[in-house]
């Protein structure tokens, strides 16, 4: 490619720099939009933005081509600062069809780009996203600053010279929309093609087409003369020094799950059933054997978390993961992983509900649910990850808790934070602590149901050891030598002890996440995926010279001391979630506080500004 | 960074010669008491279960097998009582659930001794499904499930396995569900072992289960219990010491299939392909024994399934090794995946390598990307 | 027999009048306990006491004869009082054997009533009992009134002319006992001889020699001087007028059920798999299948819901039951159900947990479960029942509350109230209300997620409706056409309108059920099982002088705004439950009030004299 | 008090003449149009649930069934979205569970025509048990599995029929599951009606649903089905027009197995009970026809059992109905129970004399019992 880096570097300085864009890629399920989008990003993060994604896609596999319901989105904010979130709204549009302009334009603010590949405007496909005319010519678009470019033809005229049928032509096309705007953003291309020709190495054809389709958009950005009052350059964030990737939720739960793993020296046993939007944590791991991990895909979410069990018990570190309805399911047999008190982690990747509800979109309805969706008086430890990349901090550390003090943990994570991407500074690995486990060996004195008196945990003791034969079950059992007991005073003591021992987690609390001052008028509350927009929205507060500060929860359970001291330094306390005020009603209960809710149940994230208003309105 | 994976799935052999209990020294063979835990038996006067705990912990005794290395897993129903009895490893889980979670554990840890002990209602009625799948994947399980044809533990109800009619206190008017086959099912779902025997029945028993625990993959046996409580003689008519002789068909592999008391009865393939009883001998109207079905483990399966249709009255009760089928198991092959990939892993499959694949990118000391 | 009324008059007038006993029955499983405690409640309630019964049997069918394990107990009190409860302890323990003085003597207060049964003192006996030596003969039971009988011997010898084996005869003692307490508390002998005859009308051999060892035991005990000191009359309570019957829950529940279709008019359909204490559930309703109830035995919980789903659908009268783990397991479904809005009403018959846990103990655990143990924002009217009679009431309203609002209801019952038993005073069939219900056949204008604005019902259409063919499921439905949709704000609508609906049913409520003053120092919040207990308490704390006041909850969801008001009337709010705070949780999130926990975690019921010692420490 | 039973259970029959949608009157007949709903069909291009979608909507039309009277019950899956394309009752429920819910449907409503939409996750993996129960019980449903071999929605990963070694996002190096046979799971779990056809086929595929739909009892149809998507052509080898001569083997009751363009290949018994493909005819080698095996819809079920296990390559792959067996539905045996309960039940089974029944006495003004 000819564009070399000092001509980048000329153009660059010709244009506007801005602190951040959001651009929407969207199109047809079929139009390979995620595909675009992860690229662009990835452009983005190697030139040293900050980045923040947010895909978003239809429940079926391809609904019909051109139809509203197939519209598949991806959403990237680059920025100079920090990326906290996707973004509002876009800045950019990129509509490959009419169902694509259709289903986000609304999103776009007035004023906003908007390209359309107007190739993909025809009758049909008008009709089939529901407009009689098209909206590119009757004045629907008038607020906006329109590029209408027929992608479809330009990209088919670039592959002129090549043998591909037309269909496979047209298949390509999302790659000169990628080109365009790498052309726009300053990208690098000769990086791209690299990519574009590893990605597809054993289909050279395409992976020729592909490139061939990339810089014709590159080249028609460069030439055509109507983008240059649109070209933007994003200047580099200030990161701190250190070796980064781009990582998702999913994929960083699985290496954290790898790292927990050769930690604790221990083989990794991951059963689950596939379900949205727990599945690629199941295929990522699948790809980890050579570090040790076996992957069982099950029957079902019950086989699932029962072989989980099962490998606990039988020394591994165990996972079983899943989305709402499956971790529904698992709830008899997490019962009898805690009565048992075997080490486990059980994932959660939560998605909107209830029943099959929203199975692509975010939500934060299950936190209710694990801690208290299984019969009797059954507490676990219940942590959850923020960010993409906390994903694997939390990871480890939910296998160091369940490694310690011998018991199932539950790690909630969302599909926000599972399919959402952001650059993740790599830890440097001889820092990471080794989780310390070890199986009882010596018979002498052994009792099933002795405890370590600091954490309380039990023996993991595991078949094949001599002389420690024993049974376990999810009868009550005796506090001292495991045999079934129905005494009642003695299981009025096993459920304090293992009510204790879950509180006995909070020593590993730590600080909590917090920025802005000690005291004040709002504490914004929150946990899970929704960090990104409280961090931001509590320092737009800060900024504006409020006394907001934002408490960010990883321990769900126990929740811990330090909150409600915290809790009583300010005035108001807001907690802000994806749900109808789950953690609310917890702090509430404990705390007596009169926490307000901030809920939002649209399987979609927070919107930063929706934040900044809802704290606004307690001031 | 230490290789786990290796380390663990040795750790049992590894061990296990220091072991106090340990059966690995000579002069250390174990008894079958040594078999037995300090745990009063719970069952009822009279249940067949007693047979069978007696006849396992015998033959685990003879086997010579080490008690750490033995792990009896169970769901829930009186039956599934039976790991608080074998003083070895046990795990007694929750309702139909054993086979999962013994899946689990065996692919996790296969050079573990694994027994899976059920029910009619553990394993046909709420567990069926993961029955069936264990069974479909062959983990080198041995499978026993106790057909009392009723649900002893919730106190009578009628099971999967019940005979249509019968009156229980959730069936006032008797039952009018079709029974359940539990080797038709164990066929069905592509099982590699399958047998019956009967509890009271020491000696056969034993050798079933000998035959279960020898085979690599799932083993599936059916023993026919007695609940004197709830469901008393449910199989009289063919446990019956005067009629068993007809009524009792003895598998022996290569052998005709030929019962009676002096095998005088046989079963030979009649018109449309179905079984029919017929006299065995030279006179009029009888049949040569070389006429009559030839027991083969290893014929396809649907000779095994015609087996498990042979049902009283009409005909004998097979009793045996119905089918014995070599196929790899399920955790040898998800074992050689993972040894295979771990032992093909370069030097470089680091956990610093691993979390730097992929696109990385430098940021210097100016937080500016390199 | 002999005795005529007459006699038996005249025998009463020498008697000690008590306003109350308590009564336990103790022997091994195979001594047939539960029959003889059921005999000796009904005989007490005929005679007009008030009573309240605590069978206690083990988690074995039969554990082994003579084994601590297999030790079934019978605790009946009868009261000319009110007998809110089974009795705080024995006034008389009956143990057959010395496994059953073992595991029972230690809750006989001292000078309290023993009848052993010496014959069963035997050496293998008492080592079975870990007891070393007799402890009749050791000084273990001085501090008790012990009277020492061999009823195995005059059992068999008042069977000498009978031709039943020494083992059948053997068996008959527990009539023998149940004879002597008939004498010692001047029940009428000859409605029991009825009784015996018409139980074992198939078995006359059977009828014969237990109504023989019945009399011989009443016969002893007028015979022997030594039970004149400690014979007893308890005067009739003072019913409301009425015809009466004993009545235990799960027999309660059944028969609301039933009374709950014939009072829409409609069907029932019952599906459920067996578990301990839910079975006796299926197994009455099976019963009445010539009041047009159908059963039908699932293969597991699952099922279980899915059928009750299918049927609800088709427009019966749907109930499903089960215990802890089969609820958690019934979950998904549960969702379904709420998602797609049919009625449907889940019944929870709760057991000790976590897990298997203690099946056959009482405990109040499943409350934090069926109302959050659902993926997503999934809530549902839940309503508790008080007492055995009162679960009769509470399955009409459930099933009105589902008709009425077309949504699943959950009804929480526990061990305690299915096995015990209470007389319960028939009502007036022709009093009991209607049960409107009606399916939509008019399609004019039909779609499926209109509502009527009171209940915000939508309606409840069958199949087989000519011109009203739709899909329902469990994905989002758009809030009117019902169809598919993934609209965020329609997602948002949607969860609003279910939880309003939820929020709705507080108009059913009613006045909240209340002892006491208005206000005051403590209000006793309670619900389910603990009433009687609760209630004795608050009103044992007013006799002394107290301001102390008892509500006890049906509705747990909605709470209603009643309670808020009342809970602010009070100094300190006591929310005893038998589980470690579940309904003090719900109290202090909603209203914020610093509720106090008193817990108990045993498996076992209040007794009154705990309440009163927790309400005591507030004052 | 009314009696609600009979009046429900003839609920569909009393209204279905005066419906405007109800194709009772004459001149009314319905077309397949009438049996698509408004809703945009949403499987990708290509995919072969389209052409069981239409060949099921042109049946139900031909047949000339009630809309009203007619429900689809699914689980989850691309498959599962089946209802909402049909215009008649429609329940899309969650995974697996789809048989439970039909059965309470059934039962409970015995006169509607049921049929359940599943797919080889849905039905043979999460779902496994309560299929394996439905047909045990022989609830009168009709049950259609579309087996693409694949886990459709969840995009790709291999299910419990793909073929050992599939490489799918969850096995980037193979699976080494034994695939499950639905047929064979069918029959052990003792189906009275099993059949086997393809998507594309329309004209077999519609004789196969019409002989399921009449039918009295559970009726199991496995379809061949391509999921263009995650696994194109995974019935290609058998689909195929240029081999599918001599790779289906299209079953006739009552005709001798035969397959290939002119017949001229069959399937007889040979020797240890082995299925064996010969020539037909009476040349060198060859075999007459009636030599052959010959088709027995009602044969004892292990002939459906050797159907079923015959398999690609060695052999053609049986289409059409395997097994059509009479037997008694379960909603019909337990309708006769509540019907005869009800209809022997006295003037006196009222709700008063229900709730007096047991011991009960009365107490008096006094407060004291009479
Ligand atoms: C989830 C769940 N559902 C139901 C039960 C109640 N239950 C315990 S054992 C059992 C049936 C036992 O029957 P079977 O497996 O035949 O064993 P048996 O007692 O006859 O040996 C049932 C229904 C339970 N413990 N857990
Ligand atoms: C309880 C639950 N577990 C998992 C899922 C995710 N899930 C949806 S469909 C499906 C498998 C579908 O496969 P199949 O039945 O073969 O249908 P197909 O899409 O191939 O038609 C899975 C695992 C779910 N929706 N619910
Ligand atoms: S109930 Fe039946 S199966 Fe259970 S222990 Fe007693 S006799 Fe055995
Ligand atoms: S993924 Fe496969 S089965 Fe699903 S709709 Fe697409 S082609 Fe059909
Ligand atoms: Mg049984
Ligand atoms: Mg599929």
């Amino acid at each position: 490619m000819s564009t070399t880096a000092e001509s980048r570097e000329s153009q660059k300085a010709s244009r506007t720099r801005v602190d951040n864009v959001v651009v929407r890629f969207a199109g047809d399920s079929g139009d390979g939009m995620q595909l675009t989008g992860t690229e662009f990003t990835k452009a983005a993060a190697t030139a040293g933005n900050d980045i923040a994604t947010l895909p978003d896609f239809p429940a079926e596999i391809r609904a019909p081509a051109g139809s509203l319901a197939g519209v598949s989105g991806f959403q990237v904010h680059f920025a100079s600062g920090a990326a906290q979130t996707p973004g509002d709204e876009p800045d950019v549009l990129v509509a490959m069809n009419p169902a694509a302009l259709r289903a986000n334009l609304a999103d776009l603010p007035e004023g906003g780009i908007l390209i359309a590949n107007i190739g993909a405007f025809t009758k049909p496909n008008l009709k089939k996203a529901g407009y009689d005319e098209n909206p590119l010519e009757n004045g629907t678009v008038d607020r906006y600053r329109v590029y209408a470019v027929d992608i479809s033809k330009l990209t088919t005229a670039a592959l002129d010279e090549t043998d591909l049928s037309s269909k496979e032509k047209a298949r390509c096309k999302n790659f000169f929309a990628l080109g365009l705007m790498f052309w726009m953003y300053s990208r690098d291309p000769q990086r791209e093609v690299a990519h574009i020709e590893a990605k597809f190495a054993s289909k050279p054809r395409l992976a020729d087409a592909n490139a061939r389709a990339f810089k014709a958009g590159y080249y028609y950005g460069e030439t055509a003369e109507v983008f240059q009052d649109v070209v933007y350059e994003v200047e580099p964030a200030a990161f701190e020094p250190g070796v980064y990737r781009n990582i998702s939720g999913n994929e960083a739960l699985a290496l954290g799950l790898v790292a927990a793993g050769q930690l604790a020296d221990k083989p990794v046993f991951y059963s689950g059933y596939p379900i949205t939007p727990a599945s690629t944590l199941l295929h990522s791991l699948s790809g980890y054997k050579h570090y040790g991990v076996t992957t069982f895909q099950a029957e079902d979410e019950i086989a699932g978390v029962g072989a989980a069990i099962g490998a606990a018990y039988g020394g591994h570190i165990a996972v079983t993961a899943s989305s709402g309805p499956g971790i529904a399911l698992k709830a008899e047999g997490v019962g009898l992983a805690a009565m048992t008190e075997v080490p486990l982690v059980i994932v959660d990747v939560q998605r909107g509900g209830p029943s099959t509800g929203l199975p692509t979109k975010t939500e934060q309805s299950d936190l209710l649910q694990v801690l208290f969706g299984r019969n009797g008086e059954c507490p676990l430890p219940v942590l959850a990850a923020s960010t993409p990349s906390d994903a694997f901090d939390t990871a480890i550390e939910a296998v160091r808790i369940a490694i310690t003090y011998v018991t199932p943990v539950v790690l909630l994570s969302d599909g926000y934070i599972a399919n959402g991407a952001e650059p993740w500074r790599l830890p440097d690995v001889s820092s990471l602590p080794a989780i310390a486990s070890s199986h009882r060996r010596d018979p002498e004195g052994f009792q099933v149901y002795q405890r370590d008196p600091e954490t309380l945990a039990r023996d993991w003791v595991v078949p094949g050891t001599p002389g420690l034969e024993h049974r376990i079950g999810g009868l009550e059992k005796d506090a001292l030598t495991g045999n079934v007991s129905y005494d009642p005073l003695n299981h009025e003591r096993m459920t304090h002890v293992r009510s204790e021992k879950v509180e006995r987690v909070a020593r590993e609390i730590g600080p909590l996440a917090h920025t802005g001052p000690d005291e004040g008028d709002v504490l914004v509350v929150g946990w899970g995926g929704t960090y990104g927009a409280l961090r931001q929205a509590a320092q737009e507060m800060q900024r504006r010279g409020h006394r907001v500060a934002h408490t960010h929860l990883r321990y769900m359970n126990p929740l811990g001391e330090e909150l409600g001291e915290r809790l009583s330094r300010f005035r108001r306390v807001l907690v802000p979630e994806l749900n109808m005020g789950q953690l609310r009603l917890l702090i509430r209960a404990r705390y007596l506080v009169d926490a307000i809710g901030f809920n939002k149940v649209q399987g979609q994230p927070f919107k930063v500004s929706e934040v900044v208003d809802a704290i606004s309105d307690l001031l | 960074m230490k290789q786990p994976v290796e380390k663990n799935r040795k750790a049992g052999g590894e061990e296990n010669g220091s072991g106090k209990n340990g059966a690995g020294g000579p002069g250390l063979k174990l008894t079958k008491k040594d078999f037995a835990t300090d745990q009063d038996v719970r069952w009822c006067p009279g249940c067949g279960d007693y047979a069978i705990l007696s006849t396992t912990q015998k033959l685990l005794a003879d086997l010579g097998v080490r008690r750490e290395d033995t792990v009896f897993v169970s769901g829930i129903g009186c039956s599934s009582r039976f790991p608080y009895y074998m003083n070895t490893y046990g795990f007694h889980s929750i309702h139909g659930r054993a086979p999962a979670i013994a899946t689990g554990l065996k692919v996790a840890r296969p050079e573990l001794d694994v027994w899976v002990i059920t029910g009619d209602g553990d394993g046909l009625s709420i567990g069926g499904n993961h029955l069936m799948h264990a069974l479909r994947r062959n983990v080198d399980l041995n499978i026993i499930l106790f057909n009392n044809k009723i649900y002893g533990l919730t106190k009578g109800q009628y099971s999967p396995t019940s005979e249509p009619g019968t009156r229980a206190p959730s069936t006032p008017h008797g039952s009018v569900d079709h029974p359940a086959n539990p080797l038709s099912i164990a066929l069905g779902a592509g099982a590699t072992f399958v047998a019956r025997a009967i509890d009271v029945d020491a000696k056969h028993l034993g050798e079933v289960f000998a035959r279960a625990h020898a085979h690599k993959g799932t083993s599936f046996v059916e023993v026919l219990q007695n609940c004197p409580v709830f469901n008393d003689d449910a199989w009289a008519p063919i446990v019956d010491r005067e009629h068993k002789s007809v009524r009792q068909l003895r598998l022996a592999h290569g052998q005709p299939l030929r019962f009676g008391k002096d095998g005088e009865l046989g079963i030979r393939l009649g018109a449309g392909l179905a079984p029919e009883v017929v006299a065995v001998g030279d006179g009029d109207g009888e049949v040569p024994p070389s006429a009559l079905l030839h027991h083969d483990e290893r014929a396809p399966t649907h000779y095994a399934h015609l087996l498990a249709e042979l049902a009283h009255p009409a005909f004998p009760v097979p009793l045996g090794v119905l089918r014995a089928e070599d196929r790899p198991s399920y955790e040898a092959l998800v074992g050689e995946q993972v040894e295979g990939a771990v032992s093909a892993r370069g030097e470089d499959a680091t956990l610093h390598n691993l979390l730097h694949s992929g696109m990385t990118w430098e940021v210097g000391d100016d937080g500016l990307p390199r």
